[in-house]
């Protein structure tokens, strides 16, 4: 086993947690519980967790508008992070920036966007600013994003002056409702990088094990100088926006795509490598609990009172 | 006599613009499958890929894109999925949709559309909520219209694919769903998207556009309770700004309220004040008065994102100011 | 006393600025070198290559990566070369930089600098020489100032420099050479960029900012020959935007010119006119008169280009007409 | 010799046509006559020839801040660029553009942009418009374009879409007065092509002839369908803008530069192969004729009026 078994749960944790804040997200917006847009990670954790987990303290953390798993595997409290995404005044953001704009500065994540590709050049800025602390500024974005000029100024910025930022694409295969095929000619967007210079790998996000490993690797090439390109091939076993009837794509299809489910593929790799089923259920109990808190919570929680948007 | 919803209507002239002339070709990201709002659904089918292109997340490069098919002579549809956006395409908008017909001496024309939607709805958020009218209203050579209701969606429409130059359609995702008795459909070329009569009335005269208009008539009718009796007029075309029947209007009423979903500072409204004040001065009995959205990005939390633009109530109470 | 132009103004601003704080740095294209006007020159040789950064041809993401660095807390300066580019910028500075603040709860702030120069000068064409503060003004969370002289321009990036969210700076190209006394250099941490007196007049307030300021003031003493004493005010801080000496003004004069170089449809002038007729309505004994840009884009010819904005007579007549 | 000679005095006129033209502009900007920003193609003679002349008729040019080899490649009249440059009512643009938008239609020209990558879009919806004539649309562009956002977005579109759109990078190593390698670790644009699958290739501008072959086989596999990127490299003789005191680069670098004129090597080059030194000075005398005339005629020509401006 390539790493320790308390690693390994605590990874199978994370994802497990993502999963369920998730399914209770996905379960509020059918009952008409949450407003505006919103993009679940679900089939995604495996690269929130294995990419994150390979970060610390130092560093800094900026996503898009499918954020939630990024910001949970960060640390920050599932219970602030629903009451966010309910629009209420304990929400991370007191309410004011909901699914799309999530920021929890305390655990080093300094923002999500709903601008595909917006907070790229942002990681850019703030990795330059950091430099002497160490820290790294890792960057989640999706294959959608690639094709985006500001995409494109990044890179080349971040290779001519060698910041220490990790670009994180999540390669799920789909902007929307379209197929990466309908979008581009370039299947994986680490080939972009490859002009710059810029070291990349990619990794199948079905194996948080292998993102962990793939990303420690990464981190330690951008602690040591310079970005890199970590592309997490992931599936999307949600729709676009929770709602999305994906007309666009066979049952069949996404019946396939569950065999890539990451947070059930690790959970048998646990048990494969003598993690006692016990032990994963307790796991899986004790989240359960901390999601059922977190529920309570977030829906018990008040509006912001409209004071709130005076205080800039 | 049947209905028709605002997004019907706004499909419905793009496809009997189609229908009508090769030229008219859609994209955007998704337009073949609808878009978000289902807006463009059943086109590709009908009109095939080759007339209506979905796109990659490019909207600078899809913008530019018309262009060139419109120097070509075709009469492109792109559709930039939300407003907050169009700070993506606004160098090919501003610096060479708008510019083109002149600086070439007038040897080209760019008859490009731009279809994009705006406003608050459902907490999308600060970047999927906003009314950037009031930048495009400041660009010289870029036409802007934003209907209010289904049947001059349909006209506007229509009517941007038949001018020379960039139009924005600035559709409101808050009306997609608002349905209308559907008029007749006949083309008039001699139609113009002027200000559009919403209700008559004596004390006072609101002026307003997309989605706000709704908003008017409410507080109108809460306004007759009381005998207050206000005409609300939908401006539809926002750039050029044809005033003449508002003005009338005003001469009658002596009294003003402008309302949009918009910031207030720098809004629409300041041109219209802007206006109004110098075209009727002497009819003027008070202050014109302008009720917009707070200076603020737009906030999340639904009780928030409502607080931010004007109610009905606000609308009535801003009535009673002016009549004051 | 010694003199100095605006560009060394901004250039001396800059170098105070960098030598008080270490968080202040310098990036956009050739700013190594000085850029176009050489406002930068020497900056890079005194501050070394860490301080200020020469950046490739990408609007978007050196502004970007300016928010970034301000998130993290330095104080960037951001070089726009042409105000016209900053529509491949307005992504990062409406939708990022100006609401990042409210959206994250306030956790966060943005306290990002960006320069950048507008206006018609030896006719360098319709994509180098707009002046597009109406968009900005319009974006809640961007403060916007417009120095008309040169110790305005010092003052004016000190203080941008010390706020808590992202300011434009909007210099104007044909101000660059221009000379003044140069006041005191100490940096009053009182100061606001507000409203500035430039000529005390009897029968009108002329608004103005930026290089009308003297275009107004030429119209002003040509006025003065035929008896007209006109007051004039250049404005400074465009948003937030402080109207109070102004209004003063009005009372006092109860006729009122506002004068820009930017088209007047939408235009910062409307704004004001909206505002002023609603502060002192009572006061106005005419309807205010906006004079600006004409809505086309700029024209390269010399003649045609001088003819779309006011000149100085077009102001005198202007005044006239407000007076008549 | 690969081409004929006749082929050969036709590209040393064209070539000699844009070195005398872009002297008179010099001559007259030193002198005040000329309004705004002036970017002239001294040294650059060879790409803008050698690639024009491999397009015909039913083909379409846009271009960039620096155009006047260009259009003049594409055969307007000299007398009507230059009056556009002086702003007069004879310009093509009839005054209202200038040098940096300059448009003649009627020559196949479709446009210039002072917005640096600006026309890069225009070019591929033109190509897309304009496929059944079977037309090509070229568009030149500097190095420094590849770092636009616009630039990379295009790049995508153009072969997602298998546009007929030649890509002809002018690689003169600089962006205004900073060299390339402060500005991109991609030397070359055409590098960013490849990852797109768009054939491309580069060539020495200084070889007119290898420009022209270069050309003529891009252009042949762009109308049997899909795009070409072409980088021509090419030495900057004059500075960034007219006037610019290069301060940046010393004079000797500048001197060596002039060993890539591909006026005086083309010269040669016909000289070498048998051309007699009559014959080419017959050329240079009749383009200074034809240069002399349009000056004449430039200079006369009145300002617009007003009223032009009421058109649109
Ligand atoms: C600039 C911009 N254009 C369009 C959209 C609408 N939009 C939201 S998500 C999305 C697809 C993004 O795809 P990708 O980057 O692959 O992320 P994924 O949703 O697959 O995680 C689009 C087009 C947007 N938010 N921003
Ligand atoms: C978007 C934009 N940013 C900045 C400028 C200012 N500018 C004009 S030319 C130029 C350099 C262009 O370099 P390159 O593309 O290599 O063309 P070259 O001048 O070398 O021919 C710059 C930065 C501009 N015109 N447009
Ligand atoms: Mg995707
Ligand atoms: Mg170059």
């Amino acid at each position: 086993m390539a790493i320790r078994v308390e690693d390994g749960i605590a990874l199978y944790r994370a994802m497990f947690l993502i999963r369920r804040f998730e399914e209770t997200v996905a379960e509020w917006v059918r009952a008409g519980l949450v407003p505006g847009f919103v993009h679940l990670a679900i089939g995604q954790e495996g690269a929130a967790v294995g990419v994150v987990h390979a970060l610390d303290g130092r560093d800094v953390v900026f996503s898009g508008h499918r954020a939630h798993g990024h910001l949970l595997a960060r640390g920050a409290d599932p219970a602030r992070v629903l009451a966010e995404i309910l629009g209420r005044a304990e929400g991370v953001c007191r309410g004011l920036g909901g699914s799309m704009h999530l920021v929890d500065t305390a655990v080093g994540f300094w923002g999500a966007t709903g601008v595909v590709g917006g907070t790229i050049p942002l990681a850019l800025g703030a990795a330059w600013a950091r430099q002497a602390t160490g820290g790294v500024v890792a960057v989640f974005f999706g294959d959608g994003a690639s094709t985006t000029g500001i995409f494109h100024e990044s890179l080349n910025l971040a290779s001519l002056w060698r910041l220490p930022v990790l670009f994180c694409c999540e390669n799920n295969g789909y902007a929307e409702f379209t197929a990466r095929a309908e979008q581009s000619p370039v299947a994986y967007a680490r080939r972009f990088a490859e002009v710059y210079g810029i070291p990349s790998a990619g990794v199948d996000g079905s194996d948080v094990e292998a993102v962990f490993e793939a990303a420690r690797a990464a981190v330690a090439e951008v602690r040591a100088g310079g970005p890199y390109f970590l592309e997490v091939e992931v599936a999307r076993l949600s729709g676009h926006y929770e709602g999305d009837p994906q007309g666009y794509r066979s049952a069949e299809e996404q019946a396939r795509q569950w065999a890539r489910d990451p947070v059930r593929r690790w959970r048998d790799a646990l048990a494969e490598r003598g993690v006692a089923e016990e032990a994963l259920a307790a796991v899986e109990e004790e989240v359960a609990r901390q999601v059922e808190a977190a529920r309570e919570q977030a829906q018990k929680a008040p509006w912001p009172d409209l004071t709130v948007l005076n205080h800039g | 006599m049947a209905e028709w919803t605002y997004a019907e209507a706004i499909r419905q002239a793009l496809t009997d613009a189609m229908a009508e002339d090769d030229a008219v070709l859609l994209l955007g990201e998704d337009v073949a499958l609808g878009g978000p709002f289902g807006v463009t659904r059943g086109l590709r089918e009908r009109f095939g890929a080759g007339r209506v292109l979905n796109t990659p997340i490019s909207e600078a490069a899809i913008t530019g894109f018309a262009v060139g098919a419109a120097l070509a002579g075709r009469r492109p549809v792109v559709e930039i999925m939300f407003m907050d956006f169009i700070t993506l395409a606004l160098d090919m908008l501003a610096n060479q949709a708008a510019k083109l017909a002149l600086l070439s001496g007038f040897q080209q024309a760019v008859p490009l559309v731009v279809r994009t939607q705006a406003g608050i709805y459902h907490s999308a958020g600060a970047q999927h909520s906003q009314s950037l009218e009031a930048w495009l209203v400041h660009v010289p050579g870029l036409a802007v219209v934003a209907p209010g209701v289904a049947n001059d969606a349909y006209r506007a429409v229509r009517w941007a694919l038949r001018q020379p130059g960039p139009v924005v359609v600035m559709e409101h995702k808050g009306l997609y769903g608002r349905r209308q008795a559907r008029e007749a459909l006949e083309w008039d070329p001699q139609w113009r998207p002027g200000p559009q009569l919403r209700r008559p009335g004596r004390d006072a005269t609101v002026v307003t556009y997309s989605a706000m208009g709704e908003t008017a008539l409410a507080a109108a009718s809460a306004l007759e309770r009381d005998g207050i009796s206000v005409e609300v007029w939908d401006l539809l075309g926002l750039s050029p700004l044809n005033l003449e029947p508002v003005l009338e209007s005003v001469r009658r009423t002596h009294r003003v309220l402008i309302v949009h979903e918009a910031v207030v500072t720098g809004g629409l409204g300041a041109e219209l004040a802007a206006r109004l004040q110098s075209e009727v001065f002497d009819d003027l009995d008070a202050p014109i008065f302008r009720l917009g959205g707070r200076p603020v990005a737009i906030p999340f939390s639904p009780p928030l994102e409502r607080a931010v633009i004007p109610s009905a109530e606000a609308v009535a109470e801003a009535v009673r100011t002016v009549l004051a």
